[in-house]
Parts: structure tokens; sequence; C-alpha cells
């Protein structure tokens, strides 16, 4: 349907953004960039015809993680201008590590084709497709209950950690 | 399978190695706590690319996807869990730095 | 004990304690996870699939009955004997009802966890339990909030995401060539498709993804710091179990019922393994902090298990199993026996302690036993496991390999001695004539693992027809 | 009958054991119990004589041990039970005031039993075990010295034991070769591949209980510091009797020879090497004693040449010589005993007064034992010397030099100590000395005047022992007896002139011969320690014992440091390497990634 090049354009993207996400020194850029690489994700997973999946990332990833981290950032107080300095990354260095990931993509890129990895002959005979909610709520009974259990230490975990201690024990 | 599929196919399972690779880099040098949990961060988006593209290719999208939803949900759990852990590290030693969470030697 | 018991009823445990409108004190909450626990256990010796009708139609919507196995069982059994003892000694050590309710919260949902991972028949929700299990621990070890605390669960979270990162990549893999994710098509799909090298790798980055979560030794990076920092009961139930269900289980369970052997993957178990169980104990000798000495030397016997379980015979994984039971005891009781001391003399430098044995007599005895089953000295059930591993190494011909291991076991021994004479034996150190025995349920739980290591030791060929014929038929 | 046989190792076995036992007081019951088993014993030897028995006794703890008796081994035990009649006599008289006496009269017995043992038996390892036991009261008796000298009995112990060793060699090789452990029963031909090695073993372990050259540095020490009937009755008569036997009995039945064979050859030049040397040193000595004990050294080299030679002539030579030796060299010993009762010591300067004078009897005696010593015609020695010449002549001539040199040697000893004790001027004033006591004085004159009657009437010694060995008329021509005897002559006259024509120039008596030994430097040879083969053995011992303490103290070190060392070492480096920070951490995780790639 849509030609390969679109794919290949928000791949780039999207590497390109998370090296940035990663190398600025102030960490709420990095915070608001990883928001935009995940929302660049959640269009390539609408590309490839995982629509539910897609709009979950976005709303989840891009919104509620980037509300997360700013969040905490915001609790903790911003670092000085000192150790802005200390901690900041010259964008030079940043270069570096964008032409040793060039490399890398191209090393592996080659390795693969040079290895002439016998590929698997991709499953041909395409299932009646399924909708993904009874796919979910039928066969994976056993990841929903997974799924709760997670939940539920993610609510002990907001419980345990993010309350104040009413007795500040002596420690 | 068409040539050109093969090929989109090879571009995303490099992609994961590589934004791998840029997340392990991120946790390593950082010297901001918060920039580790943004490096596991990108690692996932990795994952995520590499699910649903396999999905796509064996023609299986919906189990991908099923997949993706439940990873999501359980990741932002665990970021919840790290996001706690950092907010109390920041309080005992407030300061953002990697490097006093090193004293545990030996 | 079907999964759905298994399962459900710590997750309606944990509902029913958290009720909105009656909210149930610590101590009742620690005495029903402790009955629990012991149903769990004896569990273990009802035949497999006797559940009252009753509970049957009631939770039938989740019915999703598995024929587990023997090793499941087994692996019931021993976390449910952990998990016992954790809790008894967070009834000891612990005093503020608050953190005892949330603390048996997490023991349950962790526990939950466990039991559905050795249920599940499918690897993408092993990667969903493993991360349940994963998360319980993180806030176990984090629960007091100490700076140690704190760095220790940070890093634990750090590298078993990473973990993560790699098995969920090598499940996608495994998914795209498989089409399904379930353990028959996973197997059907490797025996056509082993040799390709992307099916091959995908199943490298799982045994690394798994190294890390079990602590094998290039990859243990956070085990040690975490068992330090971790308060006492927690760190009983991560040494007992979770490193060993997360890391070990799983690797058995995969290679045992998914990927058979083949002598590449085998000799990567093999070489792991020989390096954590020799550098493990060299790490171990000149500590001088009790947990961190137990943890280096849990890493090791860790590595003893792997070596069992890569000699590839049906044999070698029996062994493996065995002695996973029997570490997970002895060193739960190192554990307990440690907590005891933290308690009593709240001193954790070995080099500060000494002469305790005339104060603390139960805790000296039963930390004797404990370390001579592990460094394998004939009466007591950790001479039994290693013997079968080494005899299931030398069957398999990797001789070098019983010969690394019968080497390392004296190297157990010193460190373990040098434990002994530093904390127990020897003169009283000045600042503790007044120390009193450990309280009461420390002592009973030390007792009883001591008295569980010594009975299986001696009535071994009982256990080895009743236990480990059950889990694995060689 | 037979069990009569037992008497010979019974008598004098309980004897020794019940004088060592009982208590003082009953001293005089001690000796005459002494004297009765020495007499009882050499006259059921004279009894016995001429019996042929094969006989199995189980008598002693029920060891079986088999016996055989007959001409030759009657023939031994006869000459041995006289010598050791008058060495007991003897001993008695001179030993009543010292200490251990009764211990040495208890070893003296003990060492009887055993030597009848060892001419009784037919089993090698019954000889082996008598053989052995005689060491043990070869060291009581040196132990019972004055000072209780233990480091020459030591010395004696270590040679001897040395030398058994080979004994017990040659026989386990003998005895695997033969097939049977019935000395009677073997007879293994030279040819076969083990018995040249069994048959130089053997010769080596006999000829060395004699005190042939390598083993023989105990005799001179034990001469000076043992009691005197120990020389006596020990190293002359049993030493000599035992080593004769044994080696008659190699060469007459346990091995097959061919007469000319090069094995012969060389245990004669063995012999020969004995001889020359031991006369060389005996010129030397400046302690009569050891000039005694030097020259029956070098008499064990006459008769070992005798054997070596292989012919019956040869044997019965030696045997001859054996039982002349046996007679001058006792009458030698009393004559030194006698002038050390008298004069306090032998020493060469220690000779203070004119002995001609105040011991008539005792120089007679020595005029009559020396004369015999040194081959006078019409003496004892003198015919057997003159058939071990014709023997060493039918082999080879360059043997019959050696021998005259070696006589020529040794009369001239003789003479030397004859003129320096009974003719030298006194220095100080003359002491008076009385006479020794009388039962000293009788074995003396007994043995002397032996030696003389012996020397007349030969033909009676002669025949006892032909018929022993068996009968061989004279082959050799008149002539030859004739060459033989006036070389003899030549050679004694030649010793004279030497000895008076050195009076006036040197005192010692010793003349031109000295002037061509000193060209050889023997005596410094003789005196440095450097040369004695057992002073060699003791150095290497200790060189080697210090070797091995210096490698168990490596070893120590080995395991009490560096084992701990590096085993802190390897632990504190990997303690250092958990730096605790993540990302040294995620470096392993990396590199254990590409360490499996590697190996895939």
């Amino acid at each position: 349907m849509d030609s390969i090049y679109i794919h290949i354009i928000l791949l780039a993207l999207i590497i390109i953004s998370s090296i940035f996400a990663v190398s600025y020194a102030r960490v709420i850029r990095g915070a608001i960039i990883l928001g935009i690489v995940s929302m660049l994700v959640s269009i390539s997973l609408f590309l490839l015809s995982c629509p539910l999946a897609g709009i979950f990332e976005l709303s989840v990833c891009s919104g509620l993680i980037t509300v997360i981290f700013i969040s905490v950032i915001s609790l903790t107080l911003p670092p000085d201008e000192k150790q802005r300095k200390v901690n900041s990354v010259s964008m030079m260095k940043k270069m570096v590590l964008l032409v040793l990931l060039v490399l890398v993509c191209g090393f592996s890129l080659y390795m693969l084709d040079s290895k002439n990895i016998t590929f698997v002959p991709l499953m041909q005979n395409v299932q009646e497709s399924i909708d993904t909610r009874d796919n979910i709520w039928n066969l994976r009974h056993v990841d929903l209950i997974g799924q709760a259990l997670i939940l539920l230490t993610g609510l002990f975990a907001v419980v345990v950690l993010f309350k104040k201690d009413k007795n500040k024990d002596k420690k | 399978m068409s040539v050109e599929n093969i090929l989109l196919f090879k571009l995303y399972i490099i992609a994961t190695p590589v934004l791998f690779l840029v997340g392990i880099y991120a946790i390593m040098t950082t010297r901001n706590i918060i920039a580790t949990i943004i490096g596991i961060e990108i690692m996932t988006k990795g994952v995520t690319l590499l699910l649903a593209s396999c999905g796509y290719f064996n023609g299986r999208p919906e189990m991908a996807q099923s997949f993706i939803i439940i990873m999501i949900v359980v990741e932002v759990v665990i970021l919840t869990i790290s996001a706690g852990l950092i907010f109390n590290i920041v309080k005992k030693h407030d300061s953002l730095d990697t490097r006093n969470i090193r004293n545990l030697k030996g | 004990m079907s999964f759905s018991l298994a399962v459900l009823i710590p997750l309606f445990l944990v509902l029913f304690f958290n009720l909105p409108f009656y909210r149930i004190s610590g101590k009742i909450a620690v005495f029903i996870a402790s009955l629990f626990c012991i149903v769990q256990a004896f569990s273990f010796f009802l035949p497999v699939n006797a559940t009252c009708p009753a509970v049957q139609n009631l939770v039938s919507y989740f019915m999703l009955d598995f024929q587990c196995d023997g090793i499941s069982r087994l692996m019931l059994l021993t976390s449910a004997i952990v998990a016992f003892a954790s809790i008894l000694v967070l009834y000891a050590m612990e005093d503020s009802d608050r953190k005892q309710f949330n603390f048996v919260n997490l023991i349950l949902l962790s526990l939950a966890g466990m039991n559905g991972l050795f249920f599940v028949r499918d690897i993408f929700s092993v990667y969903v339990f493993i991360e349940v299990i994963a998360a319980t621990s993180y806030i176990l070890i984090a629960i007091n909030k100490d700076k140690n605390a704190l760095e220790a669960s940070f890093k634990y979270l750090v590298m078993s995401s990473v973990a993560t990162v790699m098995m969920l990549s090598s499940i996608a893999i495994l998914f795209l060539v498989a089409g399904g994710t379930d353990f028959v098509t996973v197997s059907n799909m490797y025996q056509q498709y082993g040799g390709n090298s992307l099916v091959t790798a995908a199943v490298v980055l799982f045994i690394v993804g798994l190294f890390i979560k079990g602590g094998v030794m290039p990859f243990h990076g956070w085990l040690p710091d975490s068992y330090l920092a971790a308060p006492a009961p927690v760190s009983v139930y991560l040494a007992g179990m979770v490193t060993k269900t997360t890391g070990i289980y799983t690797l058995i369970r995969l290679f045992y019922s998914v990927f058979g052997f083949n002598t590449a993957i085998q000799s990567i178990l093999l070489i792991f393994a020989s390096i954590s169980i020799v550098l493990g104990a060299f790490a171990a000798i000149n500590q001088n902090n009790f947990k961190r000495m137990l943890a280096y030397s849990s890493i090791s016997q860790v590595g003893y298990i792997v070596l069992g379980f890569g000699a590839g015979t049906t044999f070698g994984v029996a062994a493996a199993i065995f002695h996973l039971f029997n570490h997970s005891v002895f060193k739960s009781l190192l554990f307990v026996n440690s907590a005891a001391l933290e308690k009593q003399v709240n001193v954790s430098d070995m080099s500060e302690m000494g002469g305790l044995a005339s104060k603390m007599p139960v805790t000296s005895t039963t930390s004797v036993i404990a370390f001579l089953s592990t460094a394998g000295i004939p009466p007591l059930s950790g001479f039994w496991s290693k013997l079968m591993i080494i005899l299931a190494l030398w069957t398999a011909d990797l001789k070098v390999y019983a010969v690394i291991a019968i080497l390392a076991s004296i190297l157990t021994m010193t460190y373990f001695l040098i434990m002994q004479k530093k904390v127990f034996f020897g003169r009283l150190k000045e600042g503790f004539e007044n120390v009193k025995e450990a309280p009461l349920a420390i002592t009973f739980v030390s007792i009883l693992l001591c008295a569980i290591t010594v009975v299986v030791g001696l009535l071994f060929p009982f256990v080895l027809n009743g236990l480990i014929n059950s889990a694995v038929s060689f | 009958m037979n069990i009569l046989l037992n008497v010979f190792i019974i008598i004098p076995l309980l004897a020794g054991v019940l004088l060592y036992f009982l208590p003082s007081k009953y001293n005089i019951v001690k000796i005459i119990m002494f004297l009765a088993a020495v007499s009882v014993n050499s006259f059921f030897s004279v009894f016995f004589y001429g019996r042929e028995i094969l006989f199995n006794s189980h008598l002693l703890f029920r060891l079986d041990l088999y016996f055989r008796y007959y001409g030759l081994n009657s023939f031994m035990m006869i000459v041995l039970g006289a010598a050791a009649l008058l060495a007991a006599v003897y001993a008695v008289a001179s030993m009543k005031k010292e200490k251990n006496t009764f211990m040495f009269y208890a070893f003296m017995l003990l060492a009887l039993s055993f030597a009848n043992g060892v001419l009784l038996t037919d089993n090698f390892i019954v000889l082996l075990l008598f053989w052995e036991a005689l060491m043990i009261p070869m060291f009581g008796m040196i132990a019972a010295g004055k000072d209780k000298p233990v480091w020459t009995a030591l010395k004696t112990l270590i040679i001897s034991s040395v030398a058994d060793l080979c004994l017990m060699f040659g026989v386990m090789l003998i005895c695997a070769v033969g097939g049977s452990f019935m000395i009677s029963q073997t007879n293994v031909d030279i040819s076969q591949p083990g018995a040249v090695f069994a048959f130089i073993m053997m010769f080596i372990g006999a000829a060395a209980k004699a005190g042939a050259m390598p083993f023989h540095s105990w005799i001179p020490d034990a001469s000076v510091k043992a009691p005197l009937p120990f020389m006596v009755f020990m190293v002359t008569a049993v030493e000599k009797v035992l080593s004769i036997y044994l080696l008659i009995r190699i060469v007459k039945d346990l091995f097959v020879i061919e007469i000319g064979s090069d094995i012969s050859i060389y245990a004669m030049i063995f012999g020969v090497i004995t001889l020359l040397v031991a006369n060389m040193f005996a010129v030397y000595q400046k302690d009569f004693k050891k000039m005694l004990s030097y020259a029956s050294i070098g008499q064990a080299g006459y008769m070992i040449v005798a054997v070596a030679s292989l012919s019956v002539f040869g044997m019965v030579a030696a045997l001859f010589h054996m039982t002349a030796h046996i007679v001058y060299k006792t009458c030698l010993f009393f004559v030194a005993g006698n002038i050390e009762k008298a004069e306090g010591s032998t020493e060469i300067s220690g000779v203070k007064s004119n002995l001609r004078q105040t011991m008539p009897y005792t120089f007679m005696s020595f005029v009559l034992a020396g004369a015999a010593f040194a081959g006078v015609p019409f003496f004892f020695a003198f015919f057997s010397k003159e058939m071990i010449y014709a023997s060493a002549l039918s082999v080879n001539w360059a043997f019959y030099v050696c021998l005259s040199i070696g006589s020529l040697l040794s009369a001239v000893a003789i003479l030397n100590w004859g003129i320096k004790l009974f003719y030298s001027k006194p220095k100080e004033k003359i002491i008076q000395e009385k006479e020794v006591p009388v039962f000293m004085f009788i074995p003396t004159i007994i043995s002397a005047l032996a030696c003389l009657m012996f020397g007349i009437f030969n033909k009676v010694p002669h025949t006892l022992v032909s018929n022993v060995i068996g009968q061989v008329e004279n082959e050799h021509s008149v002539i030859i007896t004739v060459i033989l005897i006036s070389v003899s002559v030549l050679v004694l006259i030649l010793a004279f002139i030497n000895n008076v024509y050195t009076c006036k120039k040197r005192n010692d008596g010793l003349g031109f011969i000295a002037a061509a030994l000193d060209k050889i430097k023997i005596d410094k040879l003789n005196e440095n320690i450097k040369f004695d083969p057992y002073e060699i053995f003791i150095k290497a011992v200790t060189k080697f014992s210090n070797a091995m303490f210096n490698i168990d103290k490596g070893l120590n070190y080995f395991y009490d440091v560096t084992v701990p060392g590096s085993v802190n070492f390897v632990s504190e480096s990997v303690k250092k390497a958990h730096t605790g920070n993540i990302s040294v951490y995620l470096l392993w995780v990396i590199l254990g990634i590409i360490f499996i790639f590697i190996i895939f």
C-alpha cells in the first residue's frame, strides 16, 4: 500500500530524535523529545497495521509517561547553573555518538546481508484476522491476570514510595 | 514476499539493536539519573517497533497488538516504580547526580 | 493445586485485605499469609488434580487448568517454604503495623506471580509474570527507603529492565518465525528452523536476559548490592526464591520443554556456570560483610545449578532441580541467621562480631549445618545434590567441568570456615555480653529449615524417587 | 642321632642368653658355663667328623633349618671350635677385670652358634638369616670394648651390612636362576643370563666378609678399640672361615665355570689388589695390632686369589692357608695381647722395657709365629703359600710376581716389628716386668707350638684338607716346586738384609723398601681419611640429606605463603572490580554478549 519510503523516513526520524533525547543537558528538553519519539513510533505502528497498539502508544506513552517525567523533574529541584555546565555533554560529543551509530547500522546491515541469513520463509497462510479485542480476551486470559497483578503492584508502589513517612523514623 | 518487504523487514530488524545501543549508551554515560530512565524508555520503544514489525510481517498483526498493549501496561508500572525510586533517591541525596548511587562497593 | 487456585487465591487475598471500608491489621494479615503458604506447601503432597468442585465452577471462567508437571510442583513447594520463612522473619523483625501490612501484600503478590510463572505455557506470559515478580521485588527492596536500599533497588531495576528488553526482542523474533508464542508451536518451529542464525541469536539473547536476572557471574552486578541493602525478610525471600525462579527456573523450563540441547548452547551454559562458581567463591572469601559474603556464595551455588543443568541429560536436569531446592532451603536458612544476627547485634560487619556461639547457640548450630550442606558434606542434603550434579557431568563425559565443581567446593568450605570463625567462634567481643538468643519466630524458622536440610539429607533414597522422579523421570 | 646336630646351634645360643641374664653374683658359674659351652661345641665337632648327614630340624621356633653335614663344613667347624676354645681361654684370662666382660662372652657364644648355623645349613634363606644375624654379636663385641667404641661398631655394622646386601642380591638372583632355595640342588651354568651378575654379587659379598679391599676399613679401627679376643675369634677365625667356606661353595658346586675364563681372572685381580694394598699399609702402621689387622686382610687376599684360580688344587691351597693363617694369626694376636697387658699399649713409641729379657716366652712364641707368618720353610704357612704360588703360576705368571712381592712386604713388616719390639734399646730405665698371668700365656704357647708342629708334619693337615675337597695329585713337576721354594727363600733373605741394612741408617728398619714406597707416598694415602670408602659414603649421605631438607623447606614455603597469598590476591581483585556503578556492570553485560557471539 504505502511505499517503503515512509517507513524508512520514520525509522530515521525515530533514531535521530532518540539520540537528541539522550544527549540534552537539560532533562526537561530530553523528556519532551522523548514524547515526540513515542509519537513517531505510534505513527509507524499505524503504518504496520496495528491501529489499537498505535492508539495505546500515543495516549499512554507520549501522554502519561511524559507527564510523569515532567512531574518528577519539577518535584526535584532543577540542577543549578554550575552543575548543568558540569554535566552538559557538548554537542560535539553527540555528533560523535551519531556517527558511531550510523557506522553500527551500516555494519549490521552489511553483516545481515553478507551472512545471507537464510531468511525464514515468513508465514504465508495468513489466519483469518481475529479481531484484536476478542484475541486479548479469549486467548490471553493468563496475561490479563498478569496485568491485574502488575497493576496492583503499581498501586502498592505508589503507596509505599510516594507517601511521606508520617513518623520520621530514627534512621 | 516481495523484495522491498524483505528490505523493510531488515530495516526493522536493525532498528531495535540501534535503539538498544542508544539506550545503553545513554544509561552508561549520563550524569543525570532521569536520563537513565529515558534510556530505558528508548529501549522499550525499540522493542515495540520490533514487535509491531514481526506482527506485520508474519501476518498476525492482532496478536502483535495484544503483546504491545500488555507490554505498555507493564512498562508504565515499571516506570512509575522507577520514578518513585528516583523521587526518594533525590530526596535522600537531594541531587540528581548518578555518582551518589555508587557507594555500595566491594 | 491447579493454576487458578495457586494464582487467584493470593490475588483475592490481597483484594480482601485492601477492602475499602474495612482495613485489616498487619498481624492478622501476616497470620493469613503464613496460613496460605502452609496450605500451598502441603498441596504439593496432594494428588495433582484434587480440586473440590465448589471452587471449580466459581472460577471456571478463569479455569485454565494446565497439567502442571513435576518441576512446577517442586518449585511450588520451595516457594511456599521460602515465603513462609520470610513472612515469619518479617513478623519477628518488623514492628510497625503499616509496614507489615504492605510487606505481606507485596509478598503475596510476588508469590502469585511466581505461581503463575510455574504454570504458564506461553513465552510471552513468562515475560509478563517475570515482570510481576521483578516489580514486586523492586518495591520490597526499597520498602524501608534508606539510602542503600534505594540505590540497590535502582541498580536492580536498570539491570533487569535491560534484561527484559533483551528477552522481549528474542520473544518477538521467535513469535515472528513461529507465528505463535506458546511452547508447543515454538518447539515445533525450533525443531524445524533450529539452525537459522536469526533464531539462534534470539535464543542467545533470551539466555543472556535470564543470566542477568539469575545473577550468573559476568552479568551479576546488581545481586551483591541488592542482597546487602535489602531489609532482612526481603533478603531471605530474594535470595531464596526470586533470583532462582526468574533466572534459573525459566532457563530450565525453556530448555527442558521448548528448546532441546545442542552443544553450542550447552557450552555457553557450562562456561558461564564454571566462571560464576570459581569467581563467586573467590569473591566471597575476603568479604567482611556477612550478607555480601552470602550473596557471592549464592552466585557460586547458582553456578552449580546451571552447571548441573548444562550437562544436557535428563539426569542433569533432575540434579539441577534438586540442588535448586536444596540451595533455596539452606541459603534462606543462612539469611534467616543473618537476620537474627542483625536483630540481636545490629552489626553486619563480620570483623566486629566474635564468639557469638555461646550467646546464640541455635543460630550458630543451624548456620554450621547450613554451610556444611552448602559445602557438600555427606550426611546433609547439599552433598547429594552436588554428587548428582558431578555424576551427571561425569556420565555426560564433561570431565573437566566435574573436576572444577569438585575443586570449587574446597573454596566454598574456606569462606564458610572463615565466616564461622569470625562470627561465631573465638573470643566474645566486649560489647555483646547481654546478647540474647534471637526471638522465637526466627529461631523456629531456622530450626524448621535446618530440619528440612537434615531430613532431606538422611532420607535421600525416598526423596530421590518421591520428589525428584515426579519432577523429571530419569 | 641327627637331633644332636642341633647341639652346635642351641647349646652356645642358650649358654649365651643365660650368661647374659644371670645376676652378677654367679660370676664363677658363668665363666665355667662359658668355657663348658665352647669345649662341648668343639668336642661335638670332632665327635661328628666323618659322618654324612642330611637332616631337616624344626627345633628353633618351628623354623625348618635344612642341615647338611658333610666333609667340608665338618672340617670348618673343627677349626672354628679350636679357635673358639683358644680365644675363650685367653678371653677369660685377660678380661677378668673389665666391666662388661659377660656381655662380651654372651655375644661370643651367640657368634659361635650363628657361625655354626651358617656352616651347617643347606638352605639359602637360612644361610642369609644366620649370616645377617652374625652382625648383632659383632656389634655387641666391639661395643663391649674398653671405652664403649660405639662409632667403630656402627662403622662395622654399616660396612658389613652393605656387603651383606650384595650377598643377598646375589642369593636372590641365583635362587631365581637356579630355581630352588636349596644350596645342594642349585648348580647354575655361568652362561645363563643372570648367572654372571649373581656370581659377581655373591663373590663380593663373601670376599667382603673376609675384609676384601673396599670393605676393609672397619678392621684396623676395630683392632685398636675392640677387646683383643674379638680380633682373635671374630676377625681371624669366624670371618675368614665363613667367607672361605662360602667362596669354595660358590666356586665348587654353585656355579659351573671353566678354569681359564675371564671371570676368574677378574676375581684374582680383585684378590691381588687387596693383597698388595693391605700389605703396603701394613708396612707403615704405627700400632702393632693395626699392622696385624692389615696383614690379615692381606692374607685374605691370598686366599681369594687361591679360590679364584678355580682349580681344585687352588681350593685345597686356600683352605690349607686359611687354617695356617688362623693358627699363627691367633698366636700373634695373643702376643700382642700379652705386650698390651704388660706395656699398656702396643704403640711403636710405647715400648719401654727390653721385652726380650722381661718376657722370654712371649718373645719365643712371637719368633715361631712370625716365622710361620713370613713363610719360613718348615713352618706351618710355608707349605700352603707354596701351593698358592703354584696355583697362581698355573693361571698366569704375573699373579705369581704380585704374590711374591706381597709376601716380601709382609716379611719386611713382621721383621721390622720384631726388631722394634724385642731388640730396641729401652729409652727409660728397665722396669722389671713379670711375665703375663699363666692362663693368658698357655694359649699363646699352644698356638706357637701348633705353628711349628704343623709346619714339620704338614702332611697331617694336608691329607685332612684334600680328602675333604677332593684328592689331587701334585701334578706340578719337581722343577717348579724347586723354583718356588728357592724364590721364597730368596725373598726371605732379601727381607733380612733389608732389615739389617737399615738398622744403621734409619731407625725404623724399613730400608730400601721404605725408599721405594715413599715414591708412591703410600703412607700419606693411608693416613688421611679421604681415601677411606666409609668416610666418602657418609659424606655423600649427609650432602643428600641436606638437599632433601632444602627441598622440604621450599615446599613448606609454597604451601604457607604462595597459596594463601594468591587466593587473597584474586579475591581482593574481584572485590575491587565491583566498583558499584551501573555503567561498569552494563559494560560487563555487553562484554558477556560479545564473548557469547565469539563462542558461537
